[in-house]
């Protein structure tokens, strides 16, 4: 099992990233974006995905900052990501 | 007296550590594979990148089997001083409070800072005096502390020297019990007037200060 | 018809068909694609000097403190007390232009391997960079922000103190940044190790990361006719650095030479395992049978050649005696460090590649090494001097009618603030200098950096190159590196043992690059003898050529000294009030390729002022001795900006002012590099020093410290203030 | 409009900080983990979606070690991200 781990710095934690992302984008003629925030993004294949919470909880992330959210993707690939960026909605 | 420096896979000043803990006393490195603590009387974390700081500075480092053992000594009341990367090995270990995020500048800042002594009253701190300022270098990429409960803050950035933006100017911080201690700043780069400032022995000076009048008692 | 013209596989790899003949004459037969790919590499300009060569020849690489010259992955020179100091340039010039973090990054690891190859513990790293205006150029920018953040990102964690470097902006790099970077390292004498493999029947030994297909580029070529629109994953990737699996690698690699487990140790740098196991089976005078099998991959379904030619960072291959190969995986266990036999050395004298069961090369490793033909070059002096090759920077400073000009004053101002002059401290801040506990002058506290050693003395360490004035008069601005090298190590007391250099020229099979190069090493050549300095390694990046012409001609010296007590070194900042001041050295600047004459947009010209190798010598001398003996509060080279800026400097860096009468005849921004200094101490102190080298150097008294603002009597008045100010922001505004 | 962008590093290309997580987890006693890879998680509030590829292209990637893929979450939410992390699937 393919499982994605979002990670996300808390809400309310200054998030310098995000803000120089914020910043930047007006700068390059993009308008209209808000409430940027950057994150980290695990993927890795799990025979047991039950594991995963444990596996963020102790390793993963910093609860004390961070907030997650799993996502099982495809069942047990080994895919290859797309050679050119897709546009999921 | 005895001091044991940790010495990780990434780390990069447990030597500085080391020869500034045998300017006060005896110093060993201790491996992170290894659970015995060869008899130390206080234990060093020292800085670097331990496993790269890859995922989160200190993430992985706390795992290791060494900090098992430090975790125990702690409880028992040992000293242990975390710098830099050893702060963050402390903080991730749940051995002192909070966290380290990175730089509000987003980039590594190498800074001789000045510090002041809220503290003085702790085994790591005696040889100031409440109000001392010491200047010591700092250098991280991840020195932004933050908690959402109050701390027990033993060092903090001189007013306008915050070169992180950590919260409330914080650079130090101890347990509850006073026995741990972190700070972000390298006193063990502050020893001699040949590289730098002095200020920085003060440290050393109190850890043993304070492991000798114990071992008296 | 020759078999050159029947196949066109070698000129897709960089070959050309005269080359390709001669291969096929050599072999008496056609080479196979791993073959192929094996030769392009250790024929192409960068492992064979095939353009360089025979002008590095002229280079002197003898002197006393010697240990190790070039030729090894870095020279070595004796610095007394049983031990050794490696050091040696490199450039990272096109990586860093395709991806600045990651090939600034992978440029000090490659370093850093090159010096530990020789057995040396890396205890300080420098840097030099190069970049197009950045105030003009947003690409610019870009490249200087990452390129410096991922020196510092390598050089940070692994734990080696970067001590310096030095950094220019030129249009003529707008295209070609240069990223080079110098490490030094330091070892006890017999564990000095060199990458001459021995024995036949010893083991070879791969240690450190998984080989992928990372930076296979041009070879790549071979495998795009198998490329379908499904093999994006087959695709050459950017190399990425590691600095965490190469501190591994480092510590590991020195607990096997201190337990005497290595035969010979060499890095993988460029070309990978082919240009390692064949340069080591040539100092040898050994075969080596290398197994594809056994090479451990990042990626499945990797090609021999592919194997081959990888430059997968992190890596390093080492001779082993057969009963020792248990211990060596035994250490390198311990280091989380891989350590894997994939061949083993042999009386052949060939190069023996299995693959699948099947010999996939086999090749005399001469044909690798030694056989490419070395090139004579063709110079021709440009008829137009050195504006037929480069246009006129684009000015920044009003020219023209009286009342444009700028008072002297605001001259300084505007030098000081510019991008070239400004203060280097948001570079710096983002790397660690201290680390190791060595360092007694950090950057900015002195003209070089000081480390001490174990001995109780210490060593100095400069590096440098100011390409635009190499570009005005290449044999002058060449030599002159050398000199201003020299004088900032005199600066903090040390007294020079030898240098590296990394040569940046365009295309080389041009005239007139080809006579800047050629001029460029005589004048370094000609420095070396008349300093008695040692050319003990370096680098050489050519081809850095745009559509626009070539870059500036840069050639970056990177200098070592040694001084006996790091208690007793210098200091630029100028230190106490009535302190006298004293220009030291014969001192004749001129205006041509000065850094006012940049930013007046003024075409390139030549000459520059004449260098008297004597007078700069005794110079030198006199500034070192004095700083050894203690006598002075400052000294400080007199360089780019000419006199009113290195008294800017001083005054900045102290935080005190000065005042100052300039000798008649000299213009307070005109530039003569390398050969005079600015120094302040008490009025005795001075008049000792004057009394003791009068014959030799020149000692002038023009003021005296203290106030808080620079004033030249007559020309300018400018507090100090304003000066640190404008010099502070300069930078920091671009970066 | 809420939209995430992921960021992994490219195929084939050297992922030391996914190796790290890779080695660490099992002596954590998570076994059966495999092909870990690290990368970034962006999230950002955005007018019109149909700008963010070239967003991701000219700032918030950087193509020559990355992939991305882009994810349209909630219409245009302030959402608090859960506070527990939650178990999607
Ligand atoms: N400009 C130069 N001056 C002196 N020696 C040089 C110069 N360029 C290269 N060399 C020497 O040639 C040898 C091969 O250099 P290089 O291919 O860069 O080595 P490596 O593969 O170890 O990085 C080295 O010993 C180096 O010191
Ligand atoms: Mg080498």
């Amino acid at each position: 099992m393919r499982v994605r781990v979002l990670v996300s710095p808390k809400q309310g934690i200054l998030d310098p990233q995000g803000q120089a992302v914020e910043r930047a984008l007006p700068a390059l003629g993009f308008e209209g974006v808000a409430n940027v925030h950057v994150g980290r993004l695990i993927e890795l294949d799990v025979e047991d995905p039950s594991q995963v919470p444990a596996m963020c909880d102790a390793l993963l992330t910093n609860p004390l900052v961070e907030d997650y959210e799993i996502v099982e993707t495809a069942p047990a690939p080994h895919p290859q990501p797309a050679a050119h960026p897709q546009h999921l909605s | 007296m005895k001091f044991g420096v940790v010495r990780f896979p990434g780390s990069c000043d447990e030597v500085d550590a080391q020869l500034a803990c045998e300017r006060v006393g005896d110093a060993v490195l201790l491996w992170h594979a290894d659970r015995d603590l060869q008899g130390v009387d206080g234990v060093v974390v020292p800085g670097g990148f331990s496993y790269g700081d890859y995922l989160r500075a200190g993430a992985i480092a706390r795992f290791a089997p060494v900090m098992e053992s430090v975790a125990e000594f702690a409880r028992e009341g040992g000293l242990v001083l975390g710098i830099c990367n050893g702060f963050q090995v402390l903080c991730e270990a749940g051995l002192l409070p909070g966290a380290l995020l990175p730089n509000e500048t987003l980039r590594f800042v190498f800074r001789q800072v000045n510090l002041q002594v809220v503290d003085s009253g702790t085994p790591f701190t005696r040889a100031c005096a409440p109000g001392d300022t010491l200047s010591i270098p700092t250098k991280h990429a991840s020195g932004r502390y933050f908690s959402p409960a109050p701390v027990d803050v033993v060092l903090r950035y001189a007013p306008g020297e915050n070169p992180n933006g950590s919260q409330d100017d914080i650079a130090g911080v101890r347990n509850e019990a006073g026995n741990v201690f972190g700070l972000m700043p390298h006193p063990e780069h502050a020893v001699d007037p040949l590289t730098g400032s002095v200020d920085g022995l003060k440290i050393f000076e109190s850890m043993r200060a304070s492991l000798t009048s114990r071992v008296a008692a | 018809m020759s078999a050159a013209a029947a196949d066109e596989r070698h000129r897709a790899l960089g070959l050309t068909d005269g080359e390709y003949d001669r291969i096929v004459e050599l072999l008496e037969r056609e080479p196979g694609d791993t073959e192929l790919a094996m030769l392009s590499l250790m024929w192409s300009e960068h492992c064979a000097y095939k353009h360089s060569k025979k002008l590095l020849r002229r280079l002197p690489t003898e002197g006393p403190a010697v240990l190790m010259g070039p030729g090894e992955n870095a020279g070595v020179v004796d610095v007394g007390g049983g031990l050794g100091l490696a050091f040696k340039v490199e450039s990272h010039n096109h990586p860093s232009a395709v991806e600045p973090f990651q090939g600034a990054a992978t440029g000090v690891g490659g370093i850093l391997r090159d010096v530990f190859a020789v057995g040396a513990r890396p205890i300080a790293v420098l840097d030099s960079l190069r970049f197009g205006e950045v105030g003009r150029s947003a690409r610019s920018r870009y490249l200087l922000e990452h390129a410096v953040a991922g020196i510092g990102h390598y050089g940070n964690s692994i734990g080696v103190p970067t001590v310096g470097g030095e950094l220019y902006f030129e249009h003529s790099y707008e295209q070609n940044c240069l990223v080079n970077a110098m490490c030094l390292g330091l070892a006890p004498q017999e564990r000095l190790i060199r990458a001459a493999a021995a024995g036949p029947g010893n083991v070879l030994v791969l240690l450190g990361a998984l080989t992928g297909r990372d930076g296979i580029g041009g070879a790549s070529v071979l495998a795009s006719a198998e490329f379908g629109e499904g093999d994006a994953d087959k695709r050459p990737t950017v190399q990425i650095g590691d600095p965490f699996a190469e501190k591994k690698l480092l510590e590991c690699s020195l607990e096997l030479l201190d337990r005497e487990l290595l035969v010979s140790l060499q890095d993988l740098g460029a070309a990978g395992l082919t240009s390692s196991a064949s340069e080591m089976a040539s100092k040898g005078a050994v075969g080596l049978d290398i197994d594809c099998d056994r090479v451990p991959l990042r990626e499945a379904g990797m090609e021999p050649f592919e194997i081959m030619v990888s430059e997968s960072q992190e890596r390093m291959l080492c001779v082993v005696a057969p009963e020792l190969v248990g211990d060596v995986i035994a250490v390198c266990e311990r280091w989380e460090t891989r350590a894997t036999p994939i061949g083993e050395v042999t009386d052949s004298g060939r190069m023996r590649i299995h693959a699948d069961g099947e010999i996939a090369a086999d090749l005399p490793v001469g044909i690798l090494v030694d056989d490419c033909p070395l090139y004579d070059l063709l110079p021709e002096e440009p008829t137009g001097g050195p504006s037929a090759i480069y246009s006129a920077p684009e000015p920044s400073l009003p020219t023209g009618s009286a009342d444009a000009v700028p008072a002297a004053g605001d001259t300084l101002l505007a030098l000081v603030a510019s991008a070239n002059l400004a203060s280097r401290l948001p570079v710096f801040e983002q790397y660690d200098p201290v680390v190791q506990s060595r360092t007694v002058r950090r950057p900015d506290e002195a003209d070089a950096a000081v480390l001490s050693l174990p001995t109780g003395e210490a060593i100095a360490v400069a590096i440098d190159g100011n390409g635009r004035r190499v570009a005005c008069d290449p044999r002058t601005g060449a030599a002159e590196v050398v000199y201003e090298c020299a004088a900032n190590l005199a600066c903090v007391g040390g007294e020079p043992l030898g240098l590296t250099n990394c040569l940046n020229f365009g295309n080389p099979e041009k005239g007139h690059v080809a006579w800047q190069l050629t001029e460029a090493i005589e004048g370094i050549a000609a420095a070396c003898e008349a300093l008695s300095v040692p050319v003990v390694g370096g680098n050489v990046s050519l081809y850095n050529e745009a559509p626009g012409g070539p870059i500036y001609p840069t050639p970056v010296i990177g200098m070592v000294g040694r001084l006996p007590d790091p208690a007793r070194t210098g200091r630029l900042a100028f230190g106490a009030a009535d302190d006298v001041i004293a220009i030291v050295g014969a001192f004749e600047p001129s205006a041509v390729g000065s850094e006012l004459a940049k930013l007046r947009g003024e075409p390139l010209r030549a000459p520059l002022p004449r260098l008297d190798a004597q007078a700069a010598i005794a110079a030198h001398r006199a500034v070192r001795e004095a700083v050894r003996a203690g006598a002075l509060s400052s000294a400080h080279d007199i360089a780019e900006g000419g006199i009113a800026t290195a008294l800017a400097e001083c005054c900045v860096a102290g935080g005190i002012g000065a005042r100052v009468e300039i000798p008649d005849g000299i213009d307070p921004f005109a530039e003569a590099l390398g050969r005079a200094f600015v120094i302040s101490g008490s009025a005795e102190a001075i008049a000792a020093i004057s009394n003791d080298v009068r014959d030799a150097a020149p000692v002038t008294v023009i003021g005296r410290v203290g106030g808080s603002a620079l004033e030249l009597v007559g020309v300018l008045d400018v507090p100090v203030q304003a000066l640190s100010e404008a010099r502070a922001a300069g930078l920091a505004a671009l970066l």
